[in-house]
């Protein structure tokens, strides 16, 4: 990595990645499960920030949409229902904590390796193909500005223009993402009827009163 | 202007040149705008061009919260009083700040800070504290993406109304949060009603939100407001009548999303004590309403744009004679704008004090039996409508049938357009 | 961008998927484990976009995330109401207890 | 004359009737395909039925109309004598003859040219009739073409042609008249069936109650539709393989038909007794295709393109171009003669190409035994009155313009086919026929088996006409018999359906009060069909049904070959006799049926006439009936029918054949025409007039002659006891054979079977053994040991998810560690 300029962007980089990374590690640590998601909330409210440092507004915008606002909802509506007596805590054996601890530690030591030993810039280079990391262009709508709205949309509807417009008419062109897409908003729908369908209310077995 | 950096601190007004702009594309950039302040700090040679725009975005920031967003808070609530009074035939705050009691929102912020800050022992301390950040931040971060004028926008998203929801949508967790960690039961209820309230309204409001959107095809709400420039016809209320039914849609569907009566259920004093925050008190209890009012000036902003033609006057030779007058243009644009969504916000005050509050279940009801449904419509319809209007006047480059290219020509231009500079 | 590399994403998305098998393994809560997947998931998405950023990838990699952010809500979604059964069946959210199959 | 012109003709007016053809078969897919969307009570398949055959009928006028106009053809042949029967108002034709010689000699002259489209001969043709320009086309052009090839078996090419001339276009309008009138009549008739439960009277269940079953209305509309394309198709086919398929479905037609109610078991031998009646005919018929096969190597009637050189028509092989039979010395060969009316001539060895003359008979009397079958004459008549059992309409469909048609219009079209002897037997037959139906009808009670008993000796008629040279007598007859026969049988229906199905005439009687427009339909049928008229000339026109002429035509013919050949006397009397004893059983039907004191009053209050949609097509029908021979032999009909006339017929020959049989021809009819008349017309008058002592007036008492002649009364009743006959001929015989094949196969056969059963059986107790040891202990073991593994795997299926996860994670770990240590970075 070599010497690094300490620039804002840097800076704000590090604030949001110790803020991701610590609010996963007080998903580990807490006990409780409504602070468990609360420190879930920070840490992928965090990890949108991330995208957004990464050019990835829709993406950033989405995870706040979907997962902070959508997600973490059901979860603690699912906490709330779920638990009994005040700050339900279910303890796991320390044993356990201490296995799951050198696990965990072993796949991290595995990915970090991993990390390290790939040379990622080769990568880069191997596909032959310089992504614009830093464009100038002032222009409106420049998707190094992160502005990604519209190719995302274009693509979701099967239109690759950042690949094609160069093409001439006769060469194939790249196909986008209209039957994932199609078959997502499916996927979804089934969801919507099936997690009703199961969360509608029944009588407990065997209630206690 | 130095590149490359984080996407964050870095599209302080990119709107140099709008889609729909007809007035200012060469506009001289105002002093006070955002971009010019950041070049004024790169003017010294010894601050970063980073480190410019942060300062120029946090100074931005700051300017608007005390020079905007407390006070509107302040005036918002004075507003509500005196508004309450002459609803109810009472005079209102009469004596603090003279007769007109226009200084009533400060007195009562002073007496909240002096207010003990109470926790309750059963309360989830550190969550308990929480909750009233999250849900401050999240009403006045969306702020970030709201243009109060013509390019007078923190950041310019391309994805601005969908990030304006997105960040608008957080607040429910500080009010679920709090209603939770306050160990109380009539907390946990209004957390749990705001939630489901919170939860089904959202669909609406985003939905009818996207009505207008399509007519306008960006979700820039700088692009949004400049598209409706010139005569009041081309705001998006008068656009197609799907748009103008919209408009009413989402104010209701608003006016619930930021719990205003009458859907103030997760408040409902009368049933239950004092709702999501019934522990709470002095500072922390007025950052909830602080919330609130910026949610609903929020709310309210994002209604002029979309609809009212946000900081344009309405009538076309005024608004080219702003657009020529530069910085002082966008000046009075902008109080025009906060005119339209105060306007809206008293609208709201009116209806409180207006509605008797109506049941929880009557509430869900109305979003998911009436207002979902009603939304889903008119945003087919609003899909619908060119189509048909084209098909009804085929004229030049349009499309003479319903089914013929895939999306509108909107999209091949924008495709063209962006794909140039790749 | 100049001077944060691509790693760093790399071992913060590393970092998120360990947490999240982390809470797999050790949350005897169901919703706890749930919050374990949207971690991993997560972590993955992380690795799309820093991908699509710093390498050739380009949009693709965005689009991918945005498919595992919508599946994942809808996974939530799934796991939360089995989760409501479970606890209807159980009177607990405890996994643990949860083992009537075992061989 | 331009062969173009001709071939534009002959196109357009294929192009018609082929639609006038299809339509009906597409009514047919509609209404089977659809029938059962459609509920028990739409009366759609009705509509779509008579909107198909009527739209049959339109285009065939309109071919008709474009003939016409294109053609040389007149209605009236006035033109050329008209003077005369002005003159002559009160004395028939006598005078007519010296111009109906001239006329039928110019036939004579260009019917040589009749059959193919040689153009100058033609021009010859109208140069010597001064008053028609010479652009149209003569009436008597026949045109012939392919719509497509089926199959070519070498030289022999079986493809779909037509063969039009002023006969097929008359055939045309006369069955989808009809049909279209029957099947509006249907509408009504049927109209019982319109329900989910009808009550079958005459079909009785196992335990004696009737048979319940939904209706069929719309079953019934879809055979009538198959049935009309069926006949079209035989009238329009070109080439004999063609007449033969639509012959068979005409046959199919029928039987169905007859055996409508399925559930009658007088139904079904009815359908089964005519099938199979008309297989033995066809059996004659399949030989005369092979032999047609075999020696002519082509089933076209006219010349044909077969892939570049013309191949002659069977016609002009035979007769070539002026008619002629020609013979070879020995009298043992017909020799044939190509398309350009020279004998054929071998190229090995330059000798005439001939055929057998016995070949040819056989030929002719195999063609002619199909058309026996068909239209029932004498030894497969038995058919025609059981197939009354059908419902009315089909009873006239097929007694007037379709099945039975058939059979005279093949012995027609085939005409050129026959050598002598043939004739002579046709006519032989066709006298019997005659005679024996007719007497059989004197005695039946049953109103429509009357009917039935008088189609036949009607075309029994026809055949002798045929037989005797008489051949557009015949089909004259033929066209008008099928008016009349079908107003009949629809006014007999209508009696029917008033008299709610009751057919026993004893029952009735006095209904004229009752149904009067029925009544009256069935007068002027009856009228007709016993040819009276008055005996002289009113305005220049003779006042006489449609009957009379054609009759008297035949009549004529019989006459004038009597005079030919006296040995063949039997020949013209059996016939004039007959039409007395025509018009005795006809009037007496009449007057059973409708005159006098109704004999069951209780049935009679009961009595109602019915709906229009009955009476109506009856009204039309019985207008055609009384006017469609207007001005007789010069009137428009005939003349259509002469235009299409086969060579040489017109002429007559002096010694035909190896038996030198005299065959009359048109100017030896026309000088016995008018005494054959007056004796006809004598006969009828006299048989009116016995009918109506004996049952009109009852002056004579019936049941007293009945008393007297009892023996030849039950003999008649018995049908001359055909059907015994016939039982003990063929179907006794057959029982008995077929018990000893019975027997045969019970014994040796199912034996056998058994045999092989058991042995099967035996081996498979041996093969269960063998795999309760083996197999079974294979598998048995097996499954165990499966079991045993998974139970001690089941271990590890702990019921913990987090330990799942923890395995996961280490799974994904180790294999990580793996693919580090095996593929270094």
């Amino acid at each position: 990595m070599g010497v690094r300029p300490m620039t804002g962007g840097v800076i704000l980089f590090y604030v949001f990645a110790a803020i991701t990374c610590l609010g996963a590690i007080g998903v580990v640590l807490s006990q409780n499960v409504v602070r468990m998601a609360f420190w879930l909330i920070v840490s992928l409210g965090s990890s949108a920030g991330l995208f957004f440092m990464l050019h990835a507004d829709f993406v950033g915008a989405l995870q706040l949409m979907v997962y902070v606002g959508g997600t973490l909802v059901l979860l603690i509506f699912g906490v709330m229902l779920t638990t009994t007596g005040q700050y339900m805590k279910i303890q796991s054996s320390p044993g356990e904590g201490v296995l799951a601890g050198a696990v965990g530690f072993l796949v991290f030591s595995m990915l970090f390796a991993s990390v390290i030993q790939v040379d990622w810039s080769n990568t880069t280079t191997k596909i032959g193909i310089t992504v614009p990391m830093d464009d100038t262009t002032e222009t409106y709508n420049a998707t190094g500005m992160g502005n990604t709205a519209r190719p995302l949309g274009l693509s979701l509807l099967g239109l690759r223009p950042d690949k094609d417009l160069g093409k001439d008419a006769g060469s194939s062109l790249s196909t986008g993402y209209l039957l994932p897409f199609e078959i997502a908003s499916i996927h979804l729908l089934v969801v919507l009827i099936g997690a009703s369908y199961l969360a509608r209310a029944k009588r407990r077995a065997g209630s206690v009163d | 202007m130095a590149v490359g950096s984080s996407g964050f601190s870095f599209r302080i007004n990119t709107v140099t040149h709008p889609v729909g702009d007809k007035t200012g594309r060469f506009m001289i950039m105002p002093l006070l705008a955002a971009g010019g302040l950041a070049g004024y700090f790169e003017s010294f040679g010894f601050i970063s061009p980073t480190w410019g725009s942060i300062i120029a975005a946090f100074i931005h920031v700051n300017l608007l919260l005390l020079l905007v967003f407390a006070p509107s808070a302040l005036g918002f609530i004075w507003l509500e009083r005196k508004v309450s009074g002459r609803i109810q035939d009472r005079l209102g705050p009469t004596r603090v700040g003279g007769r007109f009691g226009w200084l009533q929102g400060i007195a009562d912020g002073a007496k909240l800070i002096q207010k003990e800050d109470l926790i309750p022992a059963a309360a989830d301390a550190m969550l308990f504290r929480m909750a009233p950040y999250i849900a401050c931040i999240a009403a006045f971060g969306a702020f970030m993406v709201l243009p109060f004028s013509n390019d007078w926008v923190a950041v310019s998203l391309d994805v601005g109304l969908f990030m304006l929801f997105a960040i608008l949508s957080l607040e429910v967790l500080g009010i679920i949060l709090a209603g939770y960690s306050s160990g109380s039961k009539w907390s946990l209820y209004g957390g749990m009603r705001e939630a489901a309230q919170m939860v089904s309204y959202e669909i609406p409001l985003s939905i009818c939100g996207l009505v207008p959107i399509i007519s306008a095809g960006t979700l820039n709400l700088s692009e949004v407001g400049q598209l409706q420039s010139g005569w009041f016809f081309n705001w998006f209320l008068f656009h197609d009548p799907f748009t103008f039914v919209a408009f009413f849609v989402y104010f209701t569907v608003a006016t619930a999303g930021c719990k205003r009566a009458p859907f103030d259920l997760a408040e409902a004093e009368s049933e239950l004590v004092g709702g999501f925050h019934t522990e709470y008190s002095g500072m922390r209890w007025s950052f909830f309403f602080m919330a609130e009012y910026g949610a609903m000036f929020l709310v309210s902003g994002v209604a002029a744009i979309l609809f009212l033609g946000a900081w344009n006057t309405g009538i076309g030779p005024v608004d080219e004679l702003l657009g020529s007058l530069g910085w002082l243009g966008q000046l009075v644009g902008m109080f025009i704008f906060i005119l339209k969504a105060s306007f809206l916000v008293f609208v709201q005050i009116w209806v409180r004090w207006t509605f008797p509050r109506i049941r929880i279940d009557q509430v869900m009801t109305t979003c998911l039996k009436y207002l979902i449904p009603m939304s889903c419509t008119l945003f087919l319809g609003a899909v619908f409508w060119p189509l048909v209007l084209a098909m009804m006047t085929a004229g030049e480059n349009q499309r003479t049938h319903l089914w013929g290219e895939p999306l509108g020509e909107r999209v091949s231009v924008q495709a063209d357009q962006w794909g140039s500079d790749r | 961008m100049p001077g944060v590399e691509l790693e760093m994403f790399l071992f913060i998305g590393a970092v998120l998927f360990v947490c999240g098998v982390l809470c797999m393994t050790t949350k005897r809560n169901g919703i706890g484990i749930l919050m374990g997947v949207e971690l991993v998931l997560n972590g993955a998405n992380i690795n799309f976009i820093a991908f699509s950023r710093y390498t050739a990838l380009g949009l693709d990699g965005q689009v991918f995330s945005l498919f595992v952010i919508v599946l994942a809500a809808a996974e939530a979604a799934v796991a939360l109401a089995i989760a409501l059964n479970y606890y209807n069946n159980h009177l607990s959210i405890d996994v643990d207890r949860g083992d009537e199959l075992k061989g | 004359m331009p062969p173009e012109a001709i071939q534009e003709l002959g196109d357009s007016l294929s192009k018609l009737l082929a639609c006038a053809c299809i339509l009906p078969l597409l009514g047919f897919m509609i209404e089977v395909f659809a029938g059962y969307w459609s509920d028990r009570f739409s009366k759609t398949a009705a509509y779509i039925a008579v909107a198909c055959i009527g739209i049959g009928f339109l285009c065939s006028v309109t071919a008709f109309c474009q003939w016409k106009s294109a053609t040389d053809f007149q209605f009236v042949t006035e033109a050329h004598h008209g003077e005369h029967d002005a003159g002559h108002d009160d004395s028939g034709h006598h005078d007519g003859d010296a111009d109906h010689k001239e006329d039928h000699e110019h036939h004579a002259g260009n019917e040589g040219h009749g059959h193919d489209h040689d153009a100058d001969g033609h021009e010859e043709s109208h140069a010597d009739d001064g008053d028609e320009e010479v652009a149209l086309i003569p009436h008597e052009t026949a045109f012939s073409g392919s719509f497509y090839t089926l199959v070519k078996f070498g030289s022999l090419q079986v493809s779909v042609d037509y063969y039009i001339d002023s006969l097929t276009l008359l055939m045309y309008m006369m069955v989808t008249l009809i049909a279209t009138c029957i099947h509006v009549f249907a509408i009504g008739y049927m109209s019982d069936e319109l329900t989910e439960e009808y009550v079958d009277h005459n079909a009785h269940t196992a335990d004696g109650k009737h048979v319940h079953r939904p209706g069929r209305f719309y079953r019934f509309f879809s055979y009538m539709s198959l049935f009309c394309f069926s006949m079209l198709g035989l009238v329009l086919a070109g080439n004999i393989f063609l007449v033969f398929i639509f012959w068979e479905l005409v046959g199919i037609c029928s039987y169905l038909l007859i055996g409508f109610y399925v559930e009658r078991k007088s139904a079904n031998v009815a359908a089964n007794k005519a099938f199979i009646m008309n297989r033995i005919g066809d059996f004659g018929f399949l030989i005369g295709l092979m032999i047609i096969w075999t020696w002519f190597g082509t089933f076209n009637f006219a010349g044909t393109e077969v892939d570049g050189h013309q191949v002659p028509g069977l016609f002009e092989m035979v007769r070539g171009h002026d008619g002629e039979l020609t013979i070879s010395d020995d009298g043992s060969q017909v020799l044939l003669s190509g398309s350009d009316g020279e004998l054929l001539v071998d190229p090995e060895t330059d000798q005439p190409v001939g055929i057998p003359y016995v070949l040819m008979v056989t030929l002719g009397l195999g063609i002619f035994a199909g058309s026996v079958g068909k239209s029932a004459q004498f030894p497969l008549q038995t058919w025609l009155p059981d197939a009354m059992e059908g419902p009315t309409p089909v009873s006239a469909l097929v007694h007037s313009a379709t099945m039975v048609a058939a059979g005279v219009y093949l012995a027609g079209r085939f005409y050129p086919m026959f050598v002598p002897e043939v004739l002579l037997t046709i006519a032989y037959i066709g006298c019997i026929t005659l005679f024996l139906a007719a007497t059989i009808a004197v005695v039946a009670t049953d109103i429509k088996r009357v009917l039935a008993y008088s189609t036949i000796s009607q075309l029994g008629y026809m055949m002798l006409a045929i037989g005797v040279a008489g051949w557009a007598a015949g089909l004259f007859h033929l066209i008008t018999h099928a008016f009349f026969k079908s107003l009949m049988f629809l006014s007999s229906g209508s009696v029917i359906v008033g008299c709610h199905h009751e057919q026993e005439m004893p029952r009735m009687g006095g209904l004229l009060k009752k149904m009067p427009i029925t009544a009256i339909a069935m007068l002027v049928g009856v009228v007709a069909i016993s040819g009276l008229a008055i005996p002289f000339t009113i305005f220049g026109w003779k006042f006489a049904f449609s009957g009379y002429h054609s009759k008297d035509a035949i009549v004529a013919t019989s006459l004038a070959f009597m005079n030919g050949n006296p040995t063949h006397l039997l020949l013209f009397f059996v016939p004039l006799i007959t039409a007395g004893i025509t018009a005795f059983y006809m009037f007496r039907l009449w007057f059973y049926t409708f005159w006098g004191q109704p004999r069951d009053q209780e049935m009679h209050d009961h009595v109602h006439e019915s709906p229009w949609v009955m009476t109506g097509p009856l009204i039309v029908l019985s207008l055609f009936a009384a006017l469609c021979a207007m001005w007789g032999e010069q009137g428009p009909l005939y003349n259509m029918i002469v235009g299409s006339e086969p060579v040489g017929v017109a002429a007559g020959v002096e010694a035909a054949g190896n038996n030198g049989l005299f065959l009359p021809g048109h100017e030896d009819i026309h000088k016995v025409h008018s005494q054959a008349g007056y004796f006809a017309l004598l006969a009828a008058v006299t048989g009116m007039v016995l009918a109506y002592l004996l049952y009109g007036a009852r002056i004579i008492d019936p049941g007293e002659i009945k008393r007297q002649f009892s023996g030849v009364h039950h003999f008649l009743v018995e049908k001359w006891q055909f059907d015994t006959l016939y039982d003990a001929m063929f179907v006794r015989p057959a029982h008995v054979v077929a018990s000893w094949f019975a027997e045969f196969d019970k014994k040796y056969i199912d034996g056998f079977l058994h045999g092989c059963c058991k042995v099967v059986i035996d081996i498979s107790h041996w093969d269960r053994k063998f795999d309760e040891a083996v197999i079974d202990r294979f598998v048995n073991i097996l499954g165990e040991a499966t079991f045993a593994t998974g139970r001690s795997l089941s271990v590890f299926q702990t019921g913990r998810l987090r330990q799942y996860i923890m395995f996961i994670a280490v799974g994904v770990l180790t294999l990580f560690v793996l693919l580090f240590t095996l593929y270094p970075v």
